[in-house]
C-alpha cells in the first residue's frame, strides 16, 4: 500500500514537473490556435454542452440574479 | 401426456433457478435506476439487459456459441473494449484546466489513496467466513475506488474474471452516485468559509502543450510504468488524436460511433457475468462494502490534500476541488461546482474542478498499472 | 510456350466452370433486381456481390484464409450478424400501433400458420427424387414464410448452414416481392366491402407502456420459450434502448452505422453460400416454391385470422390488416394502406396495419425458437 | 405443426393478456411523455418518414382531391 | 533494498534496449511527420504511436495477449483492414472522368513500370551484404511504387509480413512526399510549352455507364486476373454502392465510420510491426531507397506514356497528367494541377489528371495481383 | 518484368475497349437520369423520401398557387 500510493504520487509529481517545464518552454503559437480550437468546438457540438458551456451559463445565470436583486 | 411433459420440459419455467430469478430481478434493478434515476444508464442498461439475458435457463447464451460468450471472449477476455473506451475517453479529455494548473495532478493522485487503502481492507476481509479474496482478487476489488469503469473493468478481466461482473456494477454504481455519496462528505471535512474560497482564473493553454501532454504522459508511462501503459497509451492515443487536429475524422468517430459501439458490447459482456453462481455470494456483499468505503476515502483523501496543498499555496485552493480527484468524470467536478455555489452564489468551481477531475483518470489508470505490476 | 501455357494457367477463364458461371449470371440478376428494380437493395446488392465473388474460380475467397470464409465465420456461423441486425431492427421498430390495440397480436400470429403449413411441405416434398431434406432443413426452409431476412437467416445457419444461401435469398425476394405477390390473394379472400370497411382511431400510448412491452416481451420469453430468447432477446434490447429515452447516442447508432456495417457483411457473408455446388440443385428450386407457398399461406391465413376476428369484434376490423401479419416491416403494411386505398379512397389503414405488421416480426422470432426447440 | 402454431398462438395470447393489464395498470404519466416523444421524432427526422407522417400527408392529399372534385 | 531492486526492475528504464530507444525516437519523427507536416495523418499519426507502443519494454503490447497482437491479427494477418479500406476507397472513388477519356487508363498502367523495375532492383539489391531478400519480399517491396497505402499493406502481408511495418511506412511517406518528389522529375522530362498544353473539356459520363463501369472491372479481373480479385472485388464492391445508388446509407457508412475505426485500427496494427528487431536493419534502408525509385520510375513512365500518347492522340494531351498515374489520390493529381498552372494561369489539369490518377489505384491493383499470380 | 507490364497493358486496354462500347451502346438514359438523380440528392439529404411525400408536396404546391391566382 505505502508503495502504491508513493509511486503513484511520485509519479504524478514528475508529470507535474514535465508540464511546468512544458509550460515555460514551449513557444505558445498563440497565432496557430484559432483554427484547430473552432473545430474541435464544432466536433463537441451535438454532444453534452461542453463544460465552458457551463460555466458560461452559470455565470450568466448568477449576472442576471445579481442584477435583477437591485 | 408424455408430449405435453416434454414441452413442458423446454419451457423455461420448468428450469429456472431461485439464484436465476433473484439475478433477472437484479437485472432489473439495474434496468430501473439506469431508465427511471438515470444512474450512467449508457452502462448500466446494457449491463441491466445482459444480467437478464445471462441468466435465462435453457437457453445457454453465456456458454460456447451462445451470443454473450462470443461478445465476452471477443471484447472482454482480450480486454479490447475498456481498452477502446478508454481510447474514445481520452479523445473526449480536455486537459486545458490540468495544464493551466499542474499542481492540481497531486489531487487526482491523492484521491487514488482511498485504492490502497481498500486493498488493505479487502485482505482483511478474509476473517469473515465465506468471503476468500486472493491479492488479484483484493487488487481488482480495490481499483473501484478509481471511480473509473474501464479501468476497472479492465483490471478485473486481467486479475479478477470472476468477480468482475460484481466490480463492474458497483463501479459505475458508485460513479452515478457521486451526487449522493459525495456532498455529506464534502461538508464534513471542509468549513463553510473554506467553502466559499475563490479561486484565481486559469491561464489559457497553449495548443502544443496540448499536444506534447499526451507525449509526455506515454513517454513517462513506458519508462517508468510498463504495465500501465495498455491503458494509458490507448488514452493518449485518443487525447494526441484530438488535439492535434490533423486527423478530426478519425477523432470524431472515436468520440462517437466506435464508443457507442464498445459500449453496447461491452455493457451485454458485463452482464454476462451477473450469473446467479457468481455473483450471488457473501463475496459481492463485500465487494459493494469495499467499493463503497473505497470511494468515501477516495473523496475524503483528495479534499485534505486540497487543503495541505492550500496551506502551503500563494493562491487560494478551494477544498471542495479535491474531491473531484476520483475522476468519475465529469459528474464529479459538478457535484464540486453545485456545493460550491451553494455556500457562495457567484464562486463557480467548475473549471477549476475540472484539473483534478481528468488528473484522477490519470492517476486511478497508473494505480492499475502499479496493481499489475504488484500482484 | 510453356510459359505461356503457364500464364493461361494462372487466368479464370481456363477455370471456371459451368457452374460457376450460372452463379455469377445469378449474381448478376441479384445486382439487377437490386439496382433496377429496387428490390431490397440493402441486402440483394451485397449479396448478389458476394455471390460473384464466391463463384471466382482459383480465387478461394470462400476457402480458409479467404475474405468470404473470414465473414461467414465470424458473423454468420456465430450467429452474431442476424443478432445485431435484429436489435438494429428493434431500435427501429415503434409497438405504438400495437399496444394501441393489442388484439392484432393475433394477426402476427396467424401469418405464421404459413411457417408450419410449409413444414410438413417440406418432408412431403422429399417424395420428388433429388431432394432430400432433413427435419432440421425443413425447418430452416419454412421460416421464409415468415418474410422476415434476420430470422431466416438465423435459423439457417443454426439448422441447416448448406441451404443458408437459397433461403436467405428466398427471403429477401420475396419480402421484395410483397406488392406483387400479396394483392391478388388480398383481393380474392375479401369482398369489395371489406375491404372499404374503416377502423376506429387508434388511442395514443403512454411512454411507460412502451418501456414495459420489451421487458414483458422477453420476461415471457425466457419463462416459456427459452429457446427464442436470442433473437427476441436482442430486438428487445434494441427496443428497450430506444425507448427508454435515457440512451439515445447508442440508439441512435444502432440504428444507423451498426445496421449499416453489419449489413454490408451480412450480404457478402450469404452471398458467399451462393456456390454453385451448394445452390445448383433440384432442392433450390424446392426451397424457392416452398417459400413462396409459406407466403402466401401466411398472407391467406392473416386475412382469415381478420375475418375471423371481425366477427366477433365490437370495433369494426377491416380484413386486408390480416396480410400484414406475415412482418415484411413496413413494406407489407404499405400495401395494405394502398389495397384499401383502391377501394376506398379516404380510408387510411397505414397505422392500424403497422400493428400486425410489428406483431409478424415476434410472431416469426416466436415461431423460430418453436422451431428450434422441437428440431 | 399443431404444436407449433398452438404454441405461437398460446404465447401471444398471454402477451396481448399482459398488453391488456400494462394499458389498464400503468400510469399514463401523461406530462413526462412530451420531452421524450420530442427526442425520439427528432432521432427519427433524417431516416425513412415515419408512418405518422405519410399517414398525415395521405390525409392531406386527399383532402386535397376530395376539394378539387367541386 | 532488495525491494527497491525488484521495484526498480518493474521499471522500463532497467530494460530499454538501444533498439527500442531508436524506434520510439522512430515513432516520434512520424508523429512530427503527421502533426507538424500533416504527412499522410490519417496514417501516419496512428502508425507513428504504434510504433512506439510496439517498442515499451516488459509490456508485451505485440505478444499473445497485447492489444496490438490482437489488432494485428484479426486485420492484417487475415487481410481484412487493408480490403475493407479498398472498399472505402472504392465508395469514395469517381470513375467519371476516366470514364469521359478511358485512353487515360493506359497513364494508369504505364506508371507501374516503377513496380516492375522496383521488383528487379530489389533482386539486384542481394549483392549487398546484409540485405537478403527473396522473391516474394522483393515483390512486397517494388509495390511501394503503385503509391496505394491499402494495396502495398495488403500484398506484403501475404507475401513479406516481416517486412510489412517498413513497406507500410515508405509507402504512406512517399505518398505523402509527392508534392516534393515529383515536380523536379515532371519539369525534368517535360518542356515549357508542353506543360503549357491545354486539353479538350471532358464529355459528362451517363449514369449506367458508371454502374456498369465497376461490374465490368470485375468480370474482367475474375475471368483473367484471380488473384487480383480479393482488392478489385472490394474496390468494385464499394464503388457499386456508391454508383447504384440504391444503398446510400450504407455507402455513407463505407465512406465515413467504417473506413474511419478501420483506419485507426490498421494504422495501430502496422505500427506494431516497427519494432526493433525487425525494422532496424539494412533491409529497412534498403526498402526506402528502392521505394523511392520505384516512385520516381513511376512518376517518369507515366510522363513519358503521356508524351507518346500525345503524339498520336487527335486530342492535345498535357504529359504532366502522366504523372497522376502513380495512384496517390488525389494528391497526385493536385500536384499536376498545380504544375500546370504555374505554366499557365488558365490552364486547370485537376479534372484531366483524374482520370490517370482513378486508373492508378486500378493499375496498382492489377499489379498487386499479378505479383501473386507469379510469385 | 516484361511479362508482368506487359500483362498490366494489356488487361488495361481490353478494359478501355470494353469503356468504349459502354460508352457507344449503353443507352444514355437522358430521360432516366433526373428521376434517380433526383433521388440521390434528397436521399442524401436525410435519406429518401417516399415517393407518396413527393406526390404530397407537388400537390400542396399546387393547391397554393391555384388559390393565390384568384
Ligand atoms: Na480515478
Ligand atoms: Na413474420
Ligand atoms: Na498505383
Amino acid at each position: 500500500m505505502a508503495v502504491g500510493m508513493t509511486t503513484v504520487i511520485a509519479f504524478l509529481l514528475l508529470l507535474i514537473f514535465v508540464m511546468s517545464l512544458m509550460a515555460k518552454y514551449l513557444p505558445k503559437g498563440a497565432t496557430h490556435e484559432p483554427t484547430p480550437r473552432s473545430t474541435r468546438k464544432q466536433s463537441k457540438a451535438g454532444k453534452e454542452p461542453s463544460d465552458d458551456t457551463v460555466a458560461a451559463i452559470s455565470a450568466a445565470v448568477h449576472a442576471y440574479r445579481t442584477q435583477r436583486k437591485k | 401426456m408424455d408430449k405435453l411433459t416434454l414441452l413442458w420440459q423446454t419451457t423455461g419455467l420448468s428450469a429456472i433457478t431461485i439464484g436465476q430469478t433473484a439475478m433477472i430481478i437484479v437485472g432489473g434493478i439495474l434496468l430501473f435506476l439506469a431508465i427511471a434515476k438515470k444512474f450512467e444508464p449508457l452502462l448500466l442498461l446494457p449491463i441491466g439487459f445482459g444480467a437478464i439475458l445471462a441468466n435465462i435457463p435453457l437457453a445457454g447464451l453465456t456458454e460456447a456459441g451462445g451470443v454473450l460468450y462470443y461478445v465476452y471472449k471477443v471484447g472482454i477476455d482480450t480486454g479490447m473494449f475498456p481498452l477502446i473506451i478508454f481510447m474514445g475517453v481520452g479523445a473526449l479529455t480536455d486537459f486545458g484546466p490540468l495544464l493551466a494548473n499542474p499542481k492540481m495532478m497531486l489531487l487526482g493522485g491523492a484521491a487514488q489513496f482511498g485504492i490502497f487503502a481498500t486493498l488493505f481492507g479487502a485482505i482483511a476481509l478474509n476473517v469473515v467466513p465465506g468471503i476468500e479474496f486472493t491479492m488479484a482478487d483484493a487488487a481488482a476489488i480495490s481499483i473501484i475506488g478509481g471511480a473509473d469503469g474501464p479501468t476497472a473493468i479492465f483490471l478485473a478481466s486481467r486479475l479478477a474474471p470472476d468477480l468482475l461482473g460484481a466490480i463492474a456494477v458497483a463501479a459505475y454504481s458508485y460513479m452515478a452516485l457521486v451526487p449522493i455519496i459525495q456532498p455529506p462528505i464534502m461538508r464534513l471535512l471542509t468549513s463553510e468559509s473554506e467553502r466559499q474560497i475563490k479561486m484565481k482564473q486559469l491561464r489559457p493553454v497553449g495548443r502544443r502543450e496540448k499536444i506534447f501532454f499526451p507525449l509526455a504522459v506515454i513517454l513517462l508511462t513506458l519508462l517508468l510504468l510498463p504495465s500501465a501503459t495498455p491503458l494509458v497509451g490507448m488514452f493518449c492515443l485518443g487525447n494526441l488524436m484530438r488535439e492535434s487536429g490533423v486527423v478530426e475524422r478519425l477523432t470524431k468517430t472515436t468520440q462517437n460511433d466506435l464508443i457507442n459501439i464498445v459500449t453496447i458490447f461491452l455493457g451485454l459482456a458485463v452482464g454476462s457475468k451477473l450469473q446467479a453462481e457468481e455473483f450471488l455470494s457473501f463475496q459481492t456483499l463485500g465487494i459493494l462494502v469495499l467499493g463503497a468505503i473505497a470511494f468515501a476515502i477516495g473523496t475524503a483523501s483528495g479534499i485534505l490534500m486540497a487543503k495541505l496543498m492550500g496551506k502551503f499555496s500563494k493562491d487560494p485552493i478551494n477544498p471542495l476541488i479535491g474531491a473531484a480527484g476520483v475522476s468519475a468524470v465529469p459528474m464529479a467536478a459538478r457535484v464540486v461546482n453545485k456545493v460550491g455555489l451553494d455556500s457562495n452564489q457567484s464562486n463557480f468551481l467548475l473549471m477549476h474542478a475540472m484539473g483534478p477531475n481528468v488528473a484522477g483518470v490519470l492517476g486511478s489508470a497508473v494505480a492499475a498499472g502499479i496493481l499489475l505490476a504488484l500482484v
